[in-house]
């Protein structure tokens, strides 16, 4: 039998849900035959008629099942059905096994036909425990067949939402991991554009020299002043006014707190 | 109607009753405890025993399968449930019998499962069966070839309505029987001049066969 | 356990609660009486006030709806169903360098944050601070690409322990050693005419961050 016609036989095995024993089948000859894809291998077609002679496994009578194997094998053949090779196989061993157990016992190499006998007789009876314990099992009270579980369950959901933890001293380093990791290429670029007091007083008083009226603190800074530079001079340019007011030679004034701070050469 | 006022189970009791009702699937003490906040598992045992006597009687029982629970009608109401309900796939003769190989010898090795038989398994047996959710890879065998080894899962205790795989039918028999030995270990057991484990073995044996 | 004595309902209450136990819809008196033979509908809707009784006090409730009736979990055992679990994670390095960055330099685009580090800024590591609620989207900044900008919120200072962004240690000694210039605003203050962002920046840097 090849491995196809053995998934063949499974499915059609199949629709019988729980598997009732071959042996419990008519055991008019007949019917037999007609069975034959129905096994499950040689093991099986040779459990099957051990259990034909209802008695125990362990007292079944190993010449008269290898009789009743070879038989139903003959009787296969004569009605032209395929048998499968390995079912053949075990009609040669049988018969082989046979012949040792009737020749009279003499020293053999092989193992004694009794203990082949003995181990075929084990393995018998553990197929049969298999196929009993199978059907026991097929016939409990299934969870969807039997007995069954809440049609519409709601369903549970854990939903987990992380908690994020982090310690204050965990920042703080952080943050100085991040400097100290930049920290060379700031020294790098470092030098700030600044104006010294001594350009802005120079500067303040040079163009307090030659303005005419008021003018706004701010009008003093240089013209392309942005930035950083920008605040640098507007502090410094008015350091200076003090400076140069204190020296008296600049007039401040300022109307309101915050106010435009203004600024002129003193009337003489 | 009067039964109510006798029937206020305490707030774990209900909430795992609720839980395990609500539930998709079965579930452990610890994934109840997990549900359930800061429930000890040890009351969540309690609970769930006084909850499996509560519904004893009752359309629904409350039944530990491999340490997983779950709610399910009673078997006795199968003939009234079955009718527009059969979900269950209909398993060929070799897949049932492997399925009893592989539950009854676990872990086996596929070459174990033919020993057995008999005959090859084909590959499809197996993948019906692990497809059904009931048989899963366990491993391999630290022999040479290390050959994969199968298992039965927490979905086939469920199926068969196993509290464990020690509830399988008639395991003790079989295992005291040698059943579920080799054969090679059965024949040495039996032919060794240690008359007592072939005594024991041989009554046992004979013993459970009419149960 | 002694419940279980006490605890034997007829045959067609039984039948009932298992069959809508195991029913994927709610059923009505007549669908019941369908699934149950020949019972006698009198007989089901007594059986159904029966249960309905019974489990008023349990964790399972029997309600109908629109004459079907179905089991549910008690409605006050919902949260059950719907759990949230909190799990504590600690924030990355790289997560914590970033909040860092926004605490002392906030408001600040991610390309500002990525020029202090040094390196390239995923967005999962701001979606993470998001989400832990430190930090928030707190408009865009009014430049060419209009890059989104990052603050810290109260959720941050309370966390820390913090009554303002002032408190965080060392910030004024750092700022007096011009640490916190990141690199390239130092040099665009020398470089670009555009004074506003230096000034916006400068300012919001020192502003009232205690409110």
């Amino acid at each position: 039998m090849t491995h196809d016609s053995f998934m063949l036989s499974e499915e059609d095995a199949g629709e019988s849900e729980v598997w009732i024993a071959p042996a419990s089948a008519p055991t008019e000859d007949k019917s037999l035959y007609l069975e034959l894809d129905g096994w499950e291998g040689p093991l099986d077609l040779l459990l099957d008629l051990a259990r034909r002679q209802k008695v125990d496994l362990r007292s079944i009578s190993i010449l008269a099942l290898v009789d009743q194997y070879i038989a139903y094998i003959e009787r296969a053949e004569s009605l032209r059905l395929e048998i499968a090779a390995d079912y053949l196989v075990m009609a040669a061993w049988l018969a082989y096994l046979k012949s040792a157990l009737l020749l009279p016992k003499e020293e053999q190499e092989d193992a004694s036909p009794e203990e082949l006998a003995l181990r075929l007789q084990l393995r018998l009876q553990r197929l049969g425990a298999m196929r009993e314990a199978a059907a026991r099992l097929m016939a409990r009270d299934r969870l969807g067949r039997d007995v069954f579980r809440r049609g519409a369950p709601e369903g549970l959901r854990i939903d987990r939402v992380n908690a994020w933890q982090c310690a204050w001293f965990d920042l703080v380093r952080a943050y100085g991991q991040v400097n100290a990791r930049t920290a060379p290429a700031i020294h790098m670029v470092r030098e700030r554009p600044v104006m010294t007091l001594e350009s802005a007083i120079s500067r303040v008083s040079a163009m307090l020299g030659v303005a005419l009226d008021w003018m706004a603190l701010e009008d003093f800074l240089p013209p392309h002043a942005d930035g950083r530079l920008r605040r640098s001079a507007l502090a410094s340019s008015f350091v200076a006014a003090l400076e140069l007011a204190r020296l008296g030679k600049a007039e401040l004034a300022q109307d309101e707190i915050f106010g435009p701070l203004r600024l002129r050469r003193p009337r003489a | 109607m009067s039964e109510a006022d006798s029937n206020k189970p305490d707030d774990l009791v209900r909430a795992v009753e609720a839980t395990l009702f609500a539930s998709e699937d079965a579930l452990t003490v610890e994934s109840l405890a997990g549900h359930l906040g800061d429930a000890e598992p040890a009351d969540i045992r309690a609970a769930l025993r006084e909850l499996a006597a509560f519904y004893e009687a009752r359309g629904i029982q409350l039944v530990e399968r491999g340490k997983r629970w779950h709610f399910q009608t009673a078997p006795d109401l199968a003939h009234l449930l079955r009718r527009e309900r059969e979900q269950v796939r209909r398993l060929s003769r070799a897949a049932t019998e492997v399925l009893a190989i592989v539950a009854y010898h676990e872990p086996v090795s596929r070459a174990e499962i033919e020993s057995i038989r008999g005959v090859q398994t084909s590959g499809g047996t197996l993948d019906v069966l692990m497809e059904a959710g009931w048989v899963r890879i366990a491993g391999r065998r630290e022999v040479p070839g290390r050959p994969v080894i199968y298992a039965t899962t927490p979905e086939f205790l469920q199926h068969f309505g196993l509290t464990s795989r020690r509830d399988l039918p008639g395991i003790d028999d079989l295992r005291a029987a040698g059943l579920l030995d080799p054969v090679d270990e059965a024949y040495d057991a039996l032919v060794t001049p240690d008359e007592d484990v072939a005594e024991e073995s041989a009554e046992e044996t004979s013993g459970d066969h009419a149960a």
